[in-house]
């Protein structure tokens, strides 16, 4: 599914954010991504969802070198990706429905069927009241609800979210997390940036640990025994 | 699974860029600054350019009208003071007449009426005076083909023969300067249409991609969520058009209404050197192309800048 | 410090967000601020940091009632004031440092002054190297810091902090707090408002709790009989 | 306590407005497009000025110069076509010269001297003919105090005791038409002046507001941390007015240099109508006051955006 072989980046001519990262996910895996504040998972997450070109190593998503593939080819990739963004990124100028509408609208599903799709995940994420709001009239969890939304819409085949639940309560977390669990069920590879010890605990799916622009993948599943034979072997 | 009963096998593939508007953008701040900018440049590049119509109109005027244009005069009195006789005048036209008609290089001539003489010539002895009964000069208005200095010396060794005191009065000596002002006239306002289209141009692209840059983040995002090119920009260029018809309809209808209360006041009447401002079809059609080309600028600016942005993406 | 009568919040024609508020914090007090995501806590801020006026209701502020008090007079209390706003509301234009600059700035002190101070407290929010980065070339938990420091810069006498550990790790999240506690005990009043239990039980001052429009104060640090007896009383 | 070792006891009080740049306003994106607006507005209004100028140079140059302007000629050849003696023709120049002087309604007069009127004559007759030898008529030029209808026929019953072929020739018949026609051109150039200086207050305030718009985020911030509105309106003041002086600045030295370049090309002679492009020193204050103007511009419209913006908020 993603596949990162001796990745680097750097923005400009500063230091390397990422240096020689390596990893790959398998379809339907469920990875939380952590490390400290400025470690780099938002911009590695920018690699995953084709938002940046990695100044060298390679980047194999769903089986495609990125490195040279041409417009067209990533933007029929892009469409498979759903992301919620650390800062959400909703357009203002987009009502609550619209923005979630969005996704369908790009790859062209008939409007009946956008109706009553995204009228029924806005009544899930408790914003059924809010559907004509504009973004800045509603407080950052519900940004930050629609955001999640808006990601899992379309149903993509990875979903990629940066600190989805910051601004909510712990009640709302979990319920979504719930939502990125039953998604994961019906085949989609998830990836989720957090600080949240809770969170990482209760799922308890295998972490990546991002620090000093390296990346180790730690699953608390595995025993102790299991882990020292990885080691091994 | 009721949460997600709402979802079924979507085919993935390229935007279907339907008519529908993504981005409301008609909403936002900008909008209003632009629509007026776009309708000034428009009036103002209608009125330069009938300006310059017009400017065209009377040289055209004034070199086809008057440059080969002369005046044979019979003085009713003679150059001793005493009065010419009716019938001697008559006798004189009718030699005239028959002379003018066989040169080669009068193109026409016509013996004005003593109606349209004693209009003439009203205006130095007052209104009160009857000009009925004043003694009046013949005077027989010439179009020549063409003006040289020759053909001048020729008609007028000619006409002495018959009367050595009528006189062939030419335009030349002011006509020339007048041709030289309008000249340089009709150059200026040639040059000011060139750089108030060029000011039309700079300011409705610089408005459209000003605004554009508002929406720059948007971009991006429809380009992070798999939107094609073409997808992105034809939002933006229909709003950009949109906008931009608009602003020049409005300003090429305030032209035109500040032109019809400018021909009304300005103080043109039919004896006038200055024609009164008569636009042609030809002149018309070519003030409608504004509002197309205001279109046509906006809907270029817009896919350029949107086209630009997403170069200018990292990927 | 800040009291509160029957004060009532709405946004336009919309329902009534805040509905009889009654409260009114001690200078030198600190209470978290706690409720449901959409409950308004944000509105409530918003009150107190003097950006809205209360639809109803009296607001009184270091003793002064806001409802009738001239531009300049508000001035000078903002002045007062420091606010972490949750979406961090950085000057995009200005560096790191001059972000964290303006308020010493707005209230005219020496540029000397300011260079060493701001100096020392970005090296200690972690951010020494950052000072001369655009907030948009930085990590969400970056700017956060950021927004913190830009808060406390000043020495308020009153710090209103939104969420404020949203997008940090429980270590910054813990630092960023004795960085509130400290200022507390030098005598800022300190409301926060905060999603995250952890947070709120390692510090355990009272709360706040939002709820349909109305504010409850529950003290943890009273046991069970003297809440009793204040209700009694 | 180390951490808190940069406190100290800060007065609060209001802002000092020191003449630090806090918001470095000048490495924003539209500032370009601002520039470039300005420029070409400035440039704009100092061509229409100047075309104002030079229309009234024109004017007042003919109507001072030629109204009242008129020219005696003594032919060379009387009426019967013989030669006219030399010395009666200086007889009557003295004579009439004699009579000139004593008429309080003459300005000024001058006989023509030989060369000059040789000068005049040439092209009629081709360049290679020896003036020398030629008959030439005798030109008096005379400048009239007022060129009523009253005078004229007076200077004319006068004028023929000394010789009845005597004439005087005036420019009325054509002169009022160019006359009528250079008063329209003015009128015209006049209101295209005032209508660009509309258009250039409207662009720059426009363009200054759309780029504070830009800015409203930030000015609410400020407002909410305390800064007063004048701490805040001074900054977007500066930012805007030095834009804005530079902008215009641009404008009016491309505008300069093509004025430059249309004098040079302009075809105006010395004894054409139309007067060289020659602006005196008080046109010159008039056109150098556009900056100012466009300073002032931006800075009114800076002001009244962000006291505005200031208005709108809740609180
Ligand atoms: N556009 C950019 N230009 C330059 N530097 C950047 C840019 N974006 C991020 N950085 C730098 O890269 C480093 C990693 O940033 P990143 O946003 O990936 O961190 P993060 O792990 O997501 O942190 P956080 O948990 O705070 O969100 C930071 O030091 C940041 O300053
Ligand atoms: N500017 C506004 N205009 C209209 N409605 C608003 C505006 N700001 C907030 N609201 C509404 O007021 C309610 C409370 O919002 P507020 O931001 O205060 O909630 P909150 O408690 O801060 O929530 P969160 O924990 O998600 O940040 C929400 O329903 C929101 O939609
Ligand atoms: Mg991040
Ligand atoms: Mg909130």
């Amino acid at each position: 599914m993603i596949k990162f072989e001796h990745v680097g980046l750097r923005y400009g001519v500063g230091p390397e954010v990422l240096s020689d990262v390596n990893f790959s996910l398998e379809p339907g895996s469920f990875h939380f991504l952590n490390g400290p504040s400025g470690a780099g998972k938002t911009s590695l997450m920018s690699l995953m969802y084709l938002g940046r070109k990695s100044t060298r190593g390679r980047v194999t998503m769903f089986g495609q070198s990125i490195n040279d593939m041409p417009q067209e080819g990533l933007a029929k990739l892009r469409q498979k990706i759903g992301v919620v963004f650390q800062e959400f990124r909703l357009l203002p100028h987009l009502s609550a429905f619209d923005n979630v509408a969005l996704p369908l609208r790009i790859i062209g599903t008939p409007e009946r069927e956008i109706m009553s799709n995204v009228n029924e995940l806005l009544e899930w994420v408790g914003l059924g009241d809010y559907k004509q709001s504009l973004p800045l009239t509603l407080s950052g969890g519900q940004q930050q609800r629609i955001a999640v939304a808006r990601a899992v819409i379309a149903r993509p085949k990875l979903l990629l979210a940066d600190e989805p639940t910051g601004n909510l309560d712990d009640e709302m977390g979990f319920r979504l997390m719930n939502l990125f669990e039953q998604l994961n069920t019906m085949g989609t590879t998830i990836v989720i940036a957090t600080h949240s010890q809770a969170i990482m605990e209760k799922f308890g799916h295998p972490r990546m640990m991002l620090g000093h622009g390296h990346l180790n993948i730690e699953d608390p599943k595995k025993n102790w025994l299991q882990r020292t034979m990885d080691g091994v072997f | 699974m009721a949460l997600l009963a709402f979802q079924h096998d979507k085919k993935l593939g390229v935007a279907d860029n339907s008519a529908r508007y993504d981005l409301p953008l008609h909403n936002s701040a900008g909008s209003g600054f632009l629509l007026l900018l776009v309708a000034l440049m428009s009036f103002l590049a209608m009125m330069t350019m009938t300006g310059a119509f017009a400017m065209h109109g009377v040289t055209s005027m004034w070199s086809s009208g008057l440059e080969n244009q002369a005046t044979i005069e019979i003085p009713a009195r003679m150059s001793d003071g005493e009065l010419r006789d009716k019938n001697e005048l008559s006798a004189l036209r009718d030699k005239l007449n028959g002379f003018l008609a066989d040169q080669s290089y009068i193109e026409s001539y016509e013996v004005m009426s003593r109606e349209a003489v004693a209009d003439l010539v009203s205006p130095w002895l007052g209104d009160d005076v009857n000009t009925a009964e004043l003694p009046l000069p013949v005077l027989i208005s010439v179009k020549l083909e063409d003006s040289s200095a020759d053909i001048l010396y020729r008609i007028r060794q000619n006409i002495r023969k018959y009367a050595d005191d009528i006189r062939l009065d030419t335009h030349e000596s002011w006509l020339s300067d007048i041709l030289r002002l309008a000249g340089s006239l009709q150059f200026s306002a040639v040059i000011v249409t060139l750089i108030i289209g060029a000011t039309t141009v700079i300011a409705i692209a610089g408005a459209v991609r000003s605004r554009m840059a508002e929406f720059r983040g948007d971009i991006e995002l429809l380009h992070l969520m798999g939107a094609s090119s073409t997808y992105i920009s034809s939002q933006f260029q229909r709003h950009s058009v949109i906008l931009s018809f608009k602003g020049s309809i409005i300003g090429i209808i305030t032209g035109a209404l500040a032109l019809g209360l400018f021909s009304i006041l300005s103080p043109s009447g039919a004896e006038s050197l200055v024609p009164a401002l008569h636009l042609g079809l030809f002149e018309w059609i070519i003030l409608l192309l504004i509002p197309v080309a205001a279109c046509l600028i906006a809907h270029i600016t817009a896919k350029i800048t949107v086209l630009r942005t997403l170069s200018e993406l990292p990927l």
